[in-house]
Protein backbone atom coordinates (compact mmCIF):
# COMPACT_ATOMS: atom_id res chain seq x y z
CA UNK A 1 0.00 0.00 0.00
CA UNK A 2 2.62 2.26 1.08
CA UNK A 3 0.57 5.55 -2.51
CA UNK A 4 4.26 6.50 -3.51
CA UNK A 5 0.11 7.88 -6.71
CA UNK A 6 1.87 10.74 -4.94
CA UNK A 7 4.81 10.95 -7.52
CA UNK A 8 2.67 11.48 -10.18
CA UNK A 9 0.20 13.80 -7.78
CA UNK A 10 3.75 16.05 -7.98
CA UNK A 11 4.34 15.78 -11.10
CA UNK A 12 1.27 16.84 -12.59
CA UNK A 13 0.64 19.96 -9.83
CA UNK A 14 3.84 20.88 -11.63
CA UNK A 15 3.03 20.32 -14.99
CA UNK A 16 -0.35 22.21 -14.25
CA UNK A 17 4.19 25.93 -14.88
CA UNK A 18 -0.53 28.29 -15.51
CA UNK A 19 2.49 30.28 -15.76
CA UNK A 20 -1.59 31.03 -19.51
CA UNK A 21 -1.23 33.56 -17.02
CA UNK A 22 1.25 35.35 -20.02
CA UNK A 23 -0.72 34.69 -22.84
CA UNK A 24 -4.01 36.87 -21.14
CA UNK A 25 -1.46 39.22 -19.55
CA UNK A 26 -0.42 39.45 -23.86
CA UNK A 27 -4.15 39.59 -24.70
CA UNK A 28 -4.64 41.96 -22.39
CA UNK A 29 -1.60 44.26 -23.47
CA UNK A 30 -2.53 44.02 -27.28
CA UNK A 31 -6.47 44.63 -26.41
CA UNK A 32 -5.01 48.21 -24.91
CA UNK A 33 -2.08 48.90 -27.59
CA UNK A 34 -3.80 47.88 -30.55
CA UNK A 35 -7.02 50.30 -28.94
CA UNK A 36 -5.53 53.21 -28.48
CA UNK A 37 -3.84 52.53 -31.95
CA UNK A 38 -7.00 51.96 -33.51
CA UNK A 39 -8.58 55.43 -32.26
CA UNK A 40 -5.17 57.70 -32.90
CA UNK A 41 -6.27 56.22 -36.67
CA UNK A 42 -9.51 57.10 -36.42
CA UNK A 43 -8.75 60.96 -35.41
CA UNK A 44 -5.92 60.87 -38.00
CA UNK A 45 -8.39 59.38 -40.84
CA UNK A 46 -10.71 61.85 -40.22
CA UNK A 47 -8.79 64.92 -40.30
CA UNK A 48 -7.41 63.77 -43.39
CA UNK A 49 -10.65 63.44 -45.01
CA UNK A 50 -11.66 66.71 -44.10
CA UNK A 51 -8.64 68.39 -45.07
CA UNK A 52 -8.55 66.36 -48.61
CA UNK A 53 -12.46 67.64 -48.94
CA UNK A 54 -11.18 70.83 -47.99
CA UNK A 55 -8.75 71.01 -49.95
CA UNK A 56 -10.82 70.14 -53.66
CA UNK B 1 9.52 5.93 8.38
CA UNK B 2 5.09 6.92 6.26
CA UNK B 3 7.12 9.89 7.29
CA UNK B 4 8.43 10.28 3.61
CA UNK B 5 5.07 9.84 2.12
CA UNK B 6 4.13 12.60 4.96
CA UNK B 7 6.36 15.09 4.04
CA UNK B 8 5.43 14.75 0.19
CA UNK B 9 1.96 14.75 0.98
CA UNK B 10 2.94 18.17 3.13
CA UNK B 11 1.52 18.82 -2.32
CA UNK B 12 -0.99 20.83 0.29
CA UNK B 13 1.71 23.33 -3.70
CA UNK B 14 -1.82 23.44 -3.59
CA UNK B 15 -2.13 26.31 -1.24
CA UNK B 16 0.53 28.44 -3.54
CA UNK B 17 -1.65 27.16 -6.61
CA UNK B 18 -3.37 32.05 -4.83
CA UNK B 19 -5.00 31.15 -9.49
CA UNK B 20 -6.48 34.52 -7.75
CA UNK B 21 -3.81 36.63 -9.52
CA UNK B 22 -4.94 34.72 -12.83
CA UNK B 23 -8.13 38.49 -11.93
CA UNK B 24 -5.83 39.17 -14.72
CA UNK B 25 -8.80 37.44 -16.84
CA UNK B 26 -11.60 39.41 -15.53
CA UNK B 27 -9.87 42.56 -16.38
CA UNK B 28 -9.36 41.35 -19.58
CA UNK B 29 -12.70 40.06 -19.84
CA UNK B 30 -14.25 43.61 -18.80
CA UNK B 31 -11.42 45.66 -21.08
CA UNK B 32 -12.91 43.65 -24.21
CA UNK B 33 -15.88 45.28 -23.84
CA UNK B 34 -14.98 48.39 -22.59
CA UNK B 35 -12.13 49.26 -25.14
CA UNK B 36 -14.08 48.54 -28.60
CA UNK B 37 -17.26 50.94 -26.64
CA UNK B 38 -14.41 53.56 -26.04
CA UNK B 39 -13.31 53.22 -30.01
CA UNK B 40 -17.02 53.36 -30.61
CA UNK B 41 -17.65 56.56 -29.03
CA UNK B 42 -14.45 57.86 -30.94
CA UNK B 43 -15.64 56.88 -34.15
CA UNK B 44 -18.58 58.72 -32.96
CA UNK B 45 -17.45 61.97 -32.41
CA UNK B 46 -15.18 62.41 -34.68
CA UNK B 47 -18.15 61.86 -37.23
CA UNK B 48 -19.83 64.18 -35.79
CA UNK B 49 -17.15 66.73 -35.79
CA UNK B 50 -16.46 66.12 -39.64
CA UNK B 51 -20.11 66.27 -40.80
CA UNK B 52 -20.57 70.10 -38.46
CA UNK B 53 -16.79 71.27 -39.69
CA UNK B 54 -17.52 70.36 -43.21
CA UNK B 55 -20.99 71.68 -42.68
CA UNK B 56 -19.25 75.17 -41.66
CA UNK B 57 -16.86 74.76 -44.14
CA UNK B 58 -19.20 74.76 -47.55
CA UNK B 59 -21.19 77.50 -46.02
CA UNK B 60 -17.98 79.72 -45.60
CA UNK C 1 -6.39 -0.61 6.40
CA UNK C 2 -3.20 2.32 4.54
CA UNK C 3 -5.13 6.34 1.58
CA UNK C 4 -4.14 4.60 -1.31
CA UNK C 5 -7.59 4.14 -2.99
CA UNK C 6 -8.05 8.15 -2.20
CA UNK C 7 -5.12 8.90 -4.27
CA UNK C 8 -6.19 6.91 -7.05
CA UNK C 9 -9.23 9.48 -6.98
CA UNK C 10 -6.73 12.37 -6.89
CA UNK C 11 -4.21 11.03 -9.34
CA UNK C 12 -7.88 10.78 -11.77
CA UNK C 13 -9.01 14.32 -10.94
CA UNK C 14 -5.86 15.51 -11.71
CA UNK C 15 -5.61 13.70 -14.96
CA UNK C 16 -8.99 15.66 -15.52
CA UNK C 17 -7.89 18.65 -14.80
CA UNK C 18 -4.93 18.46 -17.15
CA UNK C 19 -7.52 17.92 -20.35
CA UNK C 20 -6.38 22.75 -18.89
CA UNK C 21 -5.74 22.19 -22.72
CA UNK C 22 -8.70 26.67 -21.63
CA UNK C 23 -6.98 26.95 -26.62
CA UNK C 24 -9.05 29.15 -25.59
CA UNK C 25 -6.99 31.53 -24.14
CA UNK C 26 -4.74 31.60 -27.18
CA UNK C 27 -7.71 31.92 -29.96
CA UNK C 28 -8.23 35.08 -27.93
CA UNK C 29 -5.07 36.18 -28.33
CA UNK C 30 -5.21 35.62 -32.09
CA UNK C 31 -8.23 36.74 -32.25
CA UNK C 32 -7.73 40.50 -30.66
CA UNK C 33 -5.03 40.91 -33.29
CA UNK C 34 -6.57 39.79 -36.16
CA UNK C 35 -9.98 41.93 -35.41
CA UNK C 36 -7.97 45.00 -34.75
CA UNK C 37 -5.70 44.62 -37.98
CA UNK C 38 -9.08 44.11 -39.81
CA UNK C 39 -10.57 46.72 -38.41
CA UNK C 40 -7.39 48.82 -39.00
CA UNK C 41 -7.63 47.64 -42.83
CA UNK C 42 -11.27 48.79 -43.41
CA UNK C 43 -11.00 52.12 -41.48
CA UNK C 44 -8.01 53.11 -43.86
CA UNK C 45 -9.97 51.41 -47.35
CA UNK C 46 -12.73 53.29 -46.45
CA UNK C 47 -11.66 56.82 -45.58
CA UNK C 48 -9.60 56.27 -49.00
CA UNK C 49 -12.95 54.88 -50.02
CA UNK C 50 -15.43 57.95 -49.12
CA UNK C 51 -12.67 60.99 -50.58
CA UNK C 52 -12.51 59.17 -53.78
CA UNK C 53 -16.72 58.65 -54.27
CA UNK C 54 -16.66 62.52 -52.68
CA UNK C 55 -14.96 63.85 -55.46
CA UNK C 56 -16.47 61.76 -58.08
CA UNK C 57 -19.87 63.13 -57.06
CA UNK C 58 -19.02 66.23 -56.63
CA UNK C 59 -17.64 66.34 -60.06
CA UNK D 1 -0.12 8.58 14.41
CA UNK D 2 2.08 9.27 11.14
CA UNK D 3 -0.72 7.17 9.30
CA UNK D 4 -1.32 11.03 6.79
CA UNK D 5 -4.94 10.38 6.01
CA UNK D 6 -6.10 13.61 7.15
CA UNK D 7 -3.71 15.07 4.55
CA UNK D 8 -4.81 12.93 1.88
CA UNK D 9 -7.50 17.89 2.64
CA UNK D 10 -5.76 17.05 -0.23
CA UNK D 11 -8.46 15.64 -2.33
CA UNK D 12 -10.68 18.17 -0.92
CA UNK D 13 -8.71 20.84 -2.50
CA UNK D 14 -8.94 19.57 -5.45
CA UNK D 15 -12.05 19.48 -5.85
CA UNK D 16 -12.22 23.50 -5.14
CA UNK D 17 -9.77 23.60 -7.83
CA UNK D 18 -12.25 22.18 -9.98
CA UNK D 19 -14.91 24.65 -9.10
CA UNK D 20 -12.99 27.26 -9.45
CA UNK D 21 -11.24 26.26 -12.77
CA UNK D 22 -15.84 29.09 -13.47
CA UNK D 23 -11.93 30.20 -14.80
CA UNK D 24 -16.46 30.48 -18.07
CA UNK D 25 -14.79 33.74 -18.08
CA UNK D 26 -12.24 32.65 -20.96
CA UNK D 27 -14.88 31.83 -23.10
CA UNK D 28 -16.71 34.95 -22.44
CA UNK D 29 -14.10 37.25 -23.16
CA UNK D 30 -13.63 35.06 -26.74
CA UNK D 31 -17.06 35.83 -27.12
CA UNK D 32 -16.87 39.24 -26.48
CA UNK D 33 -13.87 39.90 -28.39
CA UNK D 34 -15.69 37.98 -31.43
CA UNK D 35 -19.02 39.63 -31.23
CA UNK D 36 -17.86 43.04 -29.91
CA UNK D 37 -15.03 43.13 -32.79
CA UNK D 38 -18.11 42.06 -35.55
CA UNK D 39 -20.19 44.73 -34.14
CA UNK D 40 -17.25 47.73 -34.13
CA UNK D 41 -16.54 46.52 -38.22
CA UNK D 42 -21.15 46.75 -38.74
CA UNK D 43 -20.70 50.12 -37.36
CA UNK D 44 -17.92 51.51 -38.58
CA UNK D 45 -19.34 50.68 -42.16
CA UNK D 46 -22.60 52.26 -41.51
CA UNK D 47 -20.81 55.19 -39.82
CA UNK D 48 -18.92 55.88 -43.09
CA UNK D 49 -22.18 54.88 -45.43
CA UNK D 50 -23.70 57.45 -43.33
CA UNK D 51 -20.98 60.00 -43.77
CA UNK D 52 -21.60 59.46 -47.49
CA UNK D 53 -25.57 60.17 -47.58
CA UNK D 54 -25.34 63.06 -45.35
CA UNK D 55 -22.98 64.84 -46.97
CA UNK D 56 -24.71 64.54 -50.34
Amino acid sequence: AVIDNLNKITKTLNYLAEWNMSTVNSTESRLTWLSILIIIIIAVISIAQVLLIQFL
Amino acid sequence: AVNVLNSKIGIREQKLMDEATFDASEAVNSRAMWWIVIQLIVLAVTCGWQMKHLGKFFVK
Amino acid sequence: VLVEEITDEIVDELTYLKNEELDTNESTNRRVRNFSILVIIVLSSLGVWQVNYLKNYFK
Amino acid sequence: SAVLSKLTEVKDEQSYIVIRETHNTAESTNDRVKWWSIFQLGVVIANSLFQIYYLR
